[in-house]
């Protein structure tokens, strides 16, 4: 390994050496506050290493890893959802019984597993990067230990992603079999030489979408999802919502970018299958939940449908649609989780609908960022959300994918109706008498949401402005 | 510059009065008087500098044209420009929007900043609507007076407003999205013919289509604009929403974005699917007198006074549809009158409707009757109203519905006369609606008020914007002449031996509806 | 040669097949855990032929990964089992449907 | 002169506006100044106006006055233009004088009303409507009055609103009204892409031009015409709003529902002649309708009580008359028959008024009688118009008009024997009803106290009237009789003269005929009303008579007849859909929606092992679809 080549994974090593750090940090026994603190700080640095780097764009580690501008970009969406959650993360977990400190380490580990993902272009670093973020997540989910729901969460979450990482292995392990490379380039590069793809290749590739599509919560692999996200932290949730399914959905894109997979008719037409049932199943789960934790979990389940709308076609607007997407996503789903982990108090998520209700009348500022976010999560105009669905439309049409466009503008009609349900609430009933109950740490609670503050400008920004980030994607272009 | 600075003042009156209403629950609605006040006076004045050289102009009938761009990775641009048909009807929107801010002066009391925030925003967004020449643009302000209109109805709409909000919205926005497909759609095709990618609609015009794809984006644009039009039997989301929405909200929602319906047809789906619509058109024509017919009767069963109202809406709209598929200047023009009459005479009713409530505390009309004792006034200016309503000569719906009545017979005399039979069924209802609102015995011995002096300054406006129409409606002819005529003019006449014009006709293939800046 | 690693693949594939039913039968958490394991080290067989096929280390490489893995995976999903046992006195999975719906 | 046209409506129109804004702040001697003042100053007008045509007749034969230009969209272009013929003359006259007449007498009838400003507000608005109909340059701007007359109808028959029945009555003028005008718009729009215009002088030049005779475009259009007119002028099968319309005060049944607004389609189709008389058909059809409604009006009147349903029976059997001379060709007959009816018609209707307010609005006229010495003033003049009604000859006006057209019925071109003898009949029975009425009315015992007394304001218009309804007759007589023919002269400017059939000049035995059943049916209703009432009561115990009477009062039982044909059904599935069954669609979609939910939620059922399940199924899926295809 060269010095370029350690230059280069700066921001992984950072991540690395960060959870290290605070362990030791831990160690010496200093303050919940401290070490949120440092890791913050940790957080921008490896957040900002990442500027750094670029001049070297793009850069191969072979046969494991490439860095270039898309997955610098996929890196960036990570460990800046990483940080939005290690801002929130502090007021919840100061009031919890549990000691908050570990958490830190293992964000960070998770942080670097998405990483790894975003990065990888061979099954070893894949099947790496994704059990280090699983693996950390285990342990992130059930965090609270002694609470029902998240132990429940956490077993069924270890059990389902074991189970599902077996089919993955077991689906590389066939592709290896056919064609003698883990590596993404020589695995299409046998392919080219093949006639047909032969029946083991295939199943190889079925069963990679199992453990891929787990991992993505898409239809049929989607039931976890509910329960985890109900289960978790809340901000644990924001991640597994936003970074663990980032960094798979990356590495799944590169695959098939580099094994040029939209060639084959049967593997799209399962995509094209499961991305038309999970925007249609997401949504409908969703249309009379009255846990907030779970309507968002089905959304999810039909975002990333929509997303896979954009990603069937496999053409250069594909790209730049799904990195809008991505970052769309992001952005309004940490700050509809930020939200959840704000109003949350020392016993429970906010979760149930019923809290919400004549929130805009008691916090105006929290109520408004939140239908921010819920109007970004249904699409409509003025929000990043919108632009987002526009341009996978756009994408899809382009290639003539009218089907999965239609009944993408279908499902979101559905979407459309439970968004509005939590943002009637917050309108619906009168302001309460009750006092405000007294925050144990009000400058944090603060910073918290000034962040999402700033969180949901950036969807109004991107919504009214979108030109400008468009632009500056171009750089991160998949080359 | 003009059109975006109203955008601007709207928006940033509404801003304003969402903020400084924490403080002062006066402010608001001065602030959005005046917000209204300034738009509508910089368009009046536009609109009287403009009106003598309105028909001077020969091929360009577009009076302003700004453009600045906005997302140019996708040919977006921030491009608005107003011919007459958008002059006009922007008049009307800030017209209506006076009105509006006026009638809930005092109905109002409860979350007073954010309310006129949501009452300027959707005129801001309504506005757009009238002046976007940009697709994406024009979609985008499509969707943007959704969302306060949304909340103007749940929020501050009558016992059923959520279930009404819920309806509205979903009608709207799933039917907005089938047209983003179609605008998407028709992008790719034109990018296609001619490597330009460009949501501009001037560039759009023209664009060759193959014929059975044109008539499915053709679809995707009918269906975003005959639900909100509306047309049986797209119509149901109506009478919910006006009967649940507060009385400003009701006459924005009869007065204005009813109209955006029939406004995006006339600007884009004509111009732009001149085949497919031609094919549509008897199709259309059909719903249309539908729509006449079976909105009056609908009409004529209600007993909540907002629904009887809404139903009209629906029969009145049957009208424009069967007015705009006639293809020729005189039906076209009848249904440009037709909206601004129609925002007019119903917005009234509305109006009407919502002080009765407030006096009353009912919509209910078998709970009325014999108001006229009491509130002679307003009595008059129902009766006055219900005429307009029923279509009397002298009163500006009258020049409507004659107009699109003459011109659809040129086109399909058998529709015509059924659309025709539905005026017998506009007096059944209208008649009934004075009955038993306004006559017949006094069932109340408790005083009631009649106009005050804010409202009769409403009222007066209204009526007297119904005469001036009914009686001299040149100058809105007039305005929109030169789009009608292009308009009328991309159509193939359809029935030579009745046809008595002597215009030229421009080839379909060659037509430049516009000219490029 | 090929036929070796045909009949190795033939019982990978059984293997995971065995692990998967084990999976679904079983309702006790930790033989679910186990099957889990086999269906795991069934995927990591599958690797070990692979790679002996085109006479490449990597195979065993991964194999090793796996394993290491499936000790991380265990060692956590022991921990959970024991609050489980803590919390619910059983390992009954059947008994964790808190969430639903 | 002609530019003071343009003051002819507007006088009453500014009437109404005054009334109308400042109506409740002025006092009511000045409501009464305004409301018949101006339509006064309009009757004033009017002969000045006249005189002066009559004197210097222009060469175009019409005045005719542009206002403003109403709209103007490419070919189509009507004007608010007044236009002043002959014709239109004799109707304003007509509207403006009986129109102050009654204004005059109002003032003194609804003295006591609390609505007086309300009421005068909408005659000046009626007036001005009918001034505008009557002077319309096209057929747009006649629509425009047409209309507005409907409306003014409609508002003065439910001037007493308290009372639903009036309302009822009201909306049931206006709506068959609105059926009518509907076939008349439709009628427009034919007559618009024939010739281009709507303009009425245009059209007549055009029409002989383009059409041939016995065309069917024209057909179409004449009988589009036809009914409207019908519905206006409530002829078969349009005439059953007409009775009910007398729920108004009585100056409005007599301004409105007996000289001026019920005559409207008459004077439509003598405007449109020229259409007309290109088919021949459409000209029967008016014809058939006149002497049918005559007919079946005729027999309505002869059994109803109420005094005013009398009377507003008898006015639709009377225009009855006119459309049978419009349909045999003698069109100046049919006008001068609607000024003479007009004249001893709102005499009848203000009397009958004067009567009902003596008699504490008793309508019964069983109720009444003995009145002729107690209101002497009300009796003479009741007695002139019930003279002229009943075409007394010689010496009432009606003889005149009512004689001329039963001898064209027969004589004129389209004239055949059948129609004269309707007419025949008709006037019979219209000489039995007439009678029926003066006697229960006036002779007999009083039955009900007089009240009130009607004072100048109301007595000098009738007399005025009454002296009309006997002298106006004089300017038109017949050829064998003096053959003065001022009237037809006039019209002729306008109108065809009438062409006679070959051979026909016994003029003299049909006025017998029709002198004598005149006689007749006063002799009859004598002997049966005054002489032998006891004969009566023998009559109606026969079950046939009975239920002819009921049959004939209830007006033929086409109330019953559009009522369980058209009204019902169209209530009955407005009710039932009441609710929008499409609404029912969309409620389906979500019913559907949630169902889905459930079943899908369902599936979440928390249980790991059926998660594994579901991934398992989802696998098995997906290999297989690998495999398979």
């Amino acid at each position: 390994m060269s010095g370029n080549d350690f230059f280069a994974l700066t921001p992984l090593i950072l991540l690395a050496g960060s959870s290290v750090l605070i362990m030791l940090l831990i160690a010496i026994k200093l303050s919940h506050r401290v070490i949120q603190l440092s890791s913050l700080l940790l957080f921008i640095v490896a957040f900002s290493s990442l500027i750094y780097i670029q001049k070297l764009l793009p850069y191969h580690i072979e046969p494991l890893l490439v860095i270039d501008g898309f997955s610098v970009f996929i890196m960036g969406l990570i460990i800046f959802s990483s940080l939005v959650v290690n801002i929130l993360s502090y007021i919840y977990f100061e009031e919890k019984e549990e000691s908050p400190k570990e958490y830190y380490v293992l964000l960070f580990l998770c942080t670097l597993g998405a990483c790894v993902l975003a990065v990888s272009k061979h099954f070893v670093s894949l099947f790496l990067g994704l059990e280090i973020l699983t693996v950390g997540l285990y342990a992130l989910i059930a965090y609270l230990r002694v609470r029902h729901h998240n132990i429940e969460a956490g077993i069924k979450y270890l059990v389902l992603a074991a189970f599902s990482s077996a089919f993955l292995l077991f689906g590389m392990a066939l592709i290896y079999l056919e064609t003698g490379s883990m590596q993404f380039s020589m695995i299409a590069h046998s392919l080219t030489s093949l006639q047909s793809l032969s029946p083991l290749f295939l199943t190889g590739l079925g069963m990679m979408l199992v453990g891929v599509g787990f991992k993505l919560a898409v239809v049929p692999f989607h039931m976890w999802t509910a329960d985890v996200y109900e289960g978790a932290p809340a901000p644990v949730t924001a991640f597994i919502a936003t970074a663990s399914k980032g960094g798979v959905f990356a590495v799944l894109f590169r695959f098939f970018i580099m094994i040029d997979g939209f060639r084959f008719k049967v593997v799209m037409l399962i995509l094209i299958c499961i991305a038309i049932a999970s925007m249609i199943i997401g949504n409908l789960l969703a249309v009379q939940q009255k846990n907030v934790k779970r309507i968002l979990a089905y959304s999810s389940i039909a975002h990333l449908g929509y997303l896979l709308v954009a990603f069937i076609p496999g053409s250069m607007m594909s790209i730049k649609a799904l990195s809008f997407y991505l970052m769309a996503y992001f952005i309004t789903t940490l700050t509809a989780f930020g939200i959840v982990t704000v109003l949350s108090n020392k016993e429970t998520d906010a979760e149930n609908i019923e809290s919400y209700k004549a929130l805009f009348w008691e916090r105006p500022v929290l109520a408004c960022i939140f239908s921010s976010a819920l109007l970004s999560l249904a699409g409509i105009p003025l929000t990043v959300g919108f632009v987002g669905k526009f341009y996978i439309l756009a994408a899809g049409l382009q290639s003539g994918f009218w089907i999965t466009a239609l009944i993408l503008v279908i499902s979101s009609v559905i979407g459309l109706y439970y968004y509005l349900r939590i943002i009637t609430t917050m309108f619906a009933g009168q302001k309460s008498i009750l006092p405000e109950e007294e925050r144990a740490n009000p400058v944090f609670y603060m910073v918290s949401i000034i962040a999402l503050s700033v969180l949901s400008l950036l969807i109004i920004w991107f919504g009214v402005y979108p030109s400008g980030v468009m632009g500056s994607m171009e750089y991160f272009k998949l080359k | 510059m003009i059109l975006i600075y109203v955008i601007g003042i709207l928006m940033g009156g509404g801003l304003l009065s969402l903020l400084l209403g924490q403080w002062n629950k006066n402010l608001p609605r001065w602030i959005a008087l005046c917000t209204v006040l300034v738009g509508f006076i910089a368009f009046v004045f536009f609109w009287i500098n403009q009106y003598h050289t309105i028909n001077l102009r020969l091929t360009n009938t577009w009076m302003i044209d700004y453009r600045h761009d906005w997302i140019p990775s996708f040919g977006i641009s921030f491009h608005l420009a107003i011919d007459g048909l958008s002059l006009l009807l922007l008049v009307l929107t800030f017209f209506l929007g006076i009105l509006a801010v006026l009638c809930s002066w005092n109905d109002v009391k409860e979350r007073v900043g954010f309310y006129y925030f949501n009452l300027l925003w959707i005129l801001a967004g309504i506005s757009g609507v009238f002046m976007a020449v940009d697709l994406f643009l024009f979609y985008f302000f499509w969707e943007v007076m959704l969302i306060p209109m949304y909340f103007l109805i749940g929020i501050w709409g009558s016992e059923n407003r959520v279930y009404a909000a819920y309806k509205f919205f979903i009608f709207t926005q799933a039917s907005g999205l089938l047209m983003l497909l179609a605008i998407i759609g028709l992008y790719f095709i034109h990018g296609r013919n001619t490597g330009v990618y460009t949501f501009n609609y001037f560039e759009l015009l023209g664009t060759a289509i193959p014929p059975h794809i044109a008539f499915w984006l053709m679809l995707g644009f009918m269906i975003a604009f005959v639900v909100k039009l509306p047309i049986v039997p797209f119509h149901t989301w109506l009478p919910d929403a006006h009967s649940e929405a507060p009385t400003a909200g009701s006459l924005i929602l009869a007065g204005l974005l009813l109209k955006t319906g029939a406004y995006g047809i006339l600007r884009f789906v004509l111009p732009l699917f001149p085949e497919a619509a031609h094919d549509l058109a008897p199709w259309a024509m059909l719903f249309g007198v539908i729509g006449i017919i079976y909105g009056a009767i609908l009409s004529y069963s209600q007993t909540d006074l907002k629904r009887l109202i809404a139903y009209t809406s629906v029969s009145h709209m049957g009208f424009v549809i069967l007015g705009i598929f006639a293809f020729n200047e005189l039906a076209l023009q009848g249904v440009v009158m037709q909206l601004v009459t129609h925002a007019i005479s119903t917005g009234a009713l509305f109006i009407m409707a919502g002080m009765l409530k407030e006096r009353l505390h009912t919509r209910n009309i078998n709970h009325m009757g014999g108001l006229w004792t009491q509130m002679p006034q307003m009595g008059a200016i129902g009766m006055l109203f219900a005429m307009a309503s029923l279509g009397l000569p002298g009163l500006g719906n009258f020049i409507a519905e004659f107009l699109i009545l003459l011109g659809a017979f040129k086109a399909n005399v058998l529709l015509t006369i059924m659309a025709t039979i539905g005026l017998v069924f506009s007096a059944i209802y209208s008649l009934r609606i004075v009955q038993k609102v306004f006559l017949g015995p006094s069932e109340r011995s408790d005083y009631i008020s009649d106009f005050s002096f804010r409202e009769i300054v409403v009222m007066a406006a209204l009526t007297l914007s119904i005469v001036w129409l009914g009686l001299y409606p040149q100058p809105v002819i007039n305005t929109v002449k030169l789009m009608v005529n292009k308009l009328a003019h991309i159509f193939p006449p359809e029935n030579k031996n009745v046809q008595q014009e002597n215009y030229q006709e421009i080839p379909l293939s060659t037509h430049k509806y516009l000219v490029k800046k | 040669m090929k036929s070796s690693i045909e009949i190795v693949m033939l019982l990978a594939g059984l293997l995971f097949v065995l692990g998967i039913a084990g999976v679904i039968i079983r309702k006790n958490i930790i033989f679910m855990l186990l099957s889990v394991e086999v269906m795991l080290n069934a995927s990591g067989l599958a690797f070990v032929a692979a790679g002996s096929r085109w006479a490449q280390p990597d195979g065993q490489v991964m194999f090793i990964f796996i394993l290491a893995m499936a000790a991380a995976e265990v060692s956590i999903g022991l921990a959970l089992i024991l609050q489980i046992y803590h919390q619910h006195k059983s390992l009954d999975i059947d008994k964790l449907k808190e969430m639903k719906g | 002169m002609n530019n003071l046209l343009w003051l002819i409506p507007v006088l009453p129109f500014a009437g109404f506006l005054i009334l109308a804004l400042a109506g409740k702040h002025l006092s009511r001697v000045w409501v009464a100044l305004i409301g018949a003042g101006s339509v006064s100053l309009s009757a004033i007008i009017v002969p000045i106006i006249g005189i002066g045509f009559l004197s210097h007749p222009p060469a175009t034969g019409n005045y005719s006055q542009t206002l403003w230009t109403w709209m103007q969209v490419g070919d189509f272009n009507p004007k608010i233009t007044l236009f002043l013929d002959a014709l239109s003359l004799v109707f304003v006259f007509v509207i403006t004088f009986i129109g102050a007449l009654i204004h005059i007498y109002s003032a003194g009838f609804m003295a006591s009303d609390k609505d007086y400003s309300r009421f005068f507000a909408c005659m000046n608005l009626f007036v001005f409507s009918m001034l505008l109909l009557v002077l319309a340059d096209n057929l747009l701007l006649l629509y425009l009055g047409w209309e507005g007359v409907g409306l003014c109808s409609y508002l003065l028959i439910g001037f007493w609103y308290e009372n639903p029945v009036n309302g009822y009555a009201a909306r049931k003028a206006f709506i068959i009204t609105r059926i009518g005008d509907t076939a008349m718009a439709i009628g427009l729009f034919v007559i618009f892409y024939q010739f281009g215009t709507l303009a009425i002088p245009d059209i007549l030049t055009k029409a002989p031009v383009l059409w041939h005779q016995g065309a069917s475009i024209a057909t179409i259009t004449a009988l589009l015409l036809l009914a409207g007119g019908v519905g206006k002028s409530a002829q078969l099968p349009l005439q059953t709003w007409l009775p009910d319309a007398m729920a108004g005060p009585s100056p409005v049944s007599a301004l409105i529902h007996a000289a001026t607004m019920v005559t409207a389609g008459v004077y439509l189709i003598s405007r449109m002649h020229i259409i007309f008389q290109l088919s021949p058909i459409a000209q029967m059809i008016v014809a058939v309708i006149g002497a049918a409604t005559l007919f079946i009006a005729g027999f309505s009147a002869l059994t109803q009580y109420d005094i005013k349903r009398v009377l507003a029976y008898s006015t639709i059997s009377q225009i009855g008359y006119m459309f049978l001379a419009l349909g045999v060709g003698a069109w100046a007959a049919a006008i001068f028959h609607f000024m003479i009816h007009a004249f001893f018609k709102a005499l009848l209707f203000l009397a009958a008024g004067a009567v009902i307010e003596a008699l504490h609005h008793e309508h019964n006229i069983f109720k009444m009688g003995g009145l002729k010495n107690k209101l002497p003033v009300i009796f003479w003049t009741f007695l002139i118009g019930s003279a002229s009604l009943a075409a007394l000859p010689l010496i009432s006006a009606g003889f005149y008009s009512k004689d001329q057209i039963l001898w064209y019925a027969w004589a004129a071109e389209g004239g055949n024997p059948l129609l004269w003898f309707i007419g025949l009949l008709g006037a019979f029975i219209t000489a039995v009803y007439t009678t029926r009425m003066m006697i229960l009315v006036f002779w007999g015992e009083a039955k009900t106290e007089i009240g009130h007394r009607p004072g100048k304001l109301m007595t000098v218009p009738l007399i005025v009237l009454a002296f009309f309804s006997l002298f106006a007759g004089f300017i038109e007589l017949p050829h064998n009789f003096g053959h003065f023919r001022l009237f037809s002269d006039l019209l002729q400017q306008v109108l065809p003269e009438t062409i006679l059939k070959a051979g026909m000049n016994t003029e003299l035995q049909f006025q017998i005929l029709a002198l004598l059943s005149t006689l007749g049916g006063i002799y009859l209703a004598y002997v049966f009303y005054y002489k032998q009432p006891q004969r009566i009561e023998k009559l109606k115990q026969s079950r046939f008579v009975m239920n002819l009477y009921l049959f004939w009062f209830s007006g033929w039982g086409f109330d019953k007849l559009y009522n369980t044909l058209i009204v019902k059904p169209i209530v009955f599935m407005a009710n039932v859909n009441k609710n929008d069954v499409v609404d029912k669609l969309y409620q389906g979609v979500t019913f559907i929606t949630i169902r889905l939910y459930q079943s899908l939620s369902f599936t979440q059922s928390g249980s790991l092992r059926w998660y594994i399940m579901g991934l398992v199924i989802g696998a098995i899926i997906i290999l297989s679809m690998q495999i398979m295809l």
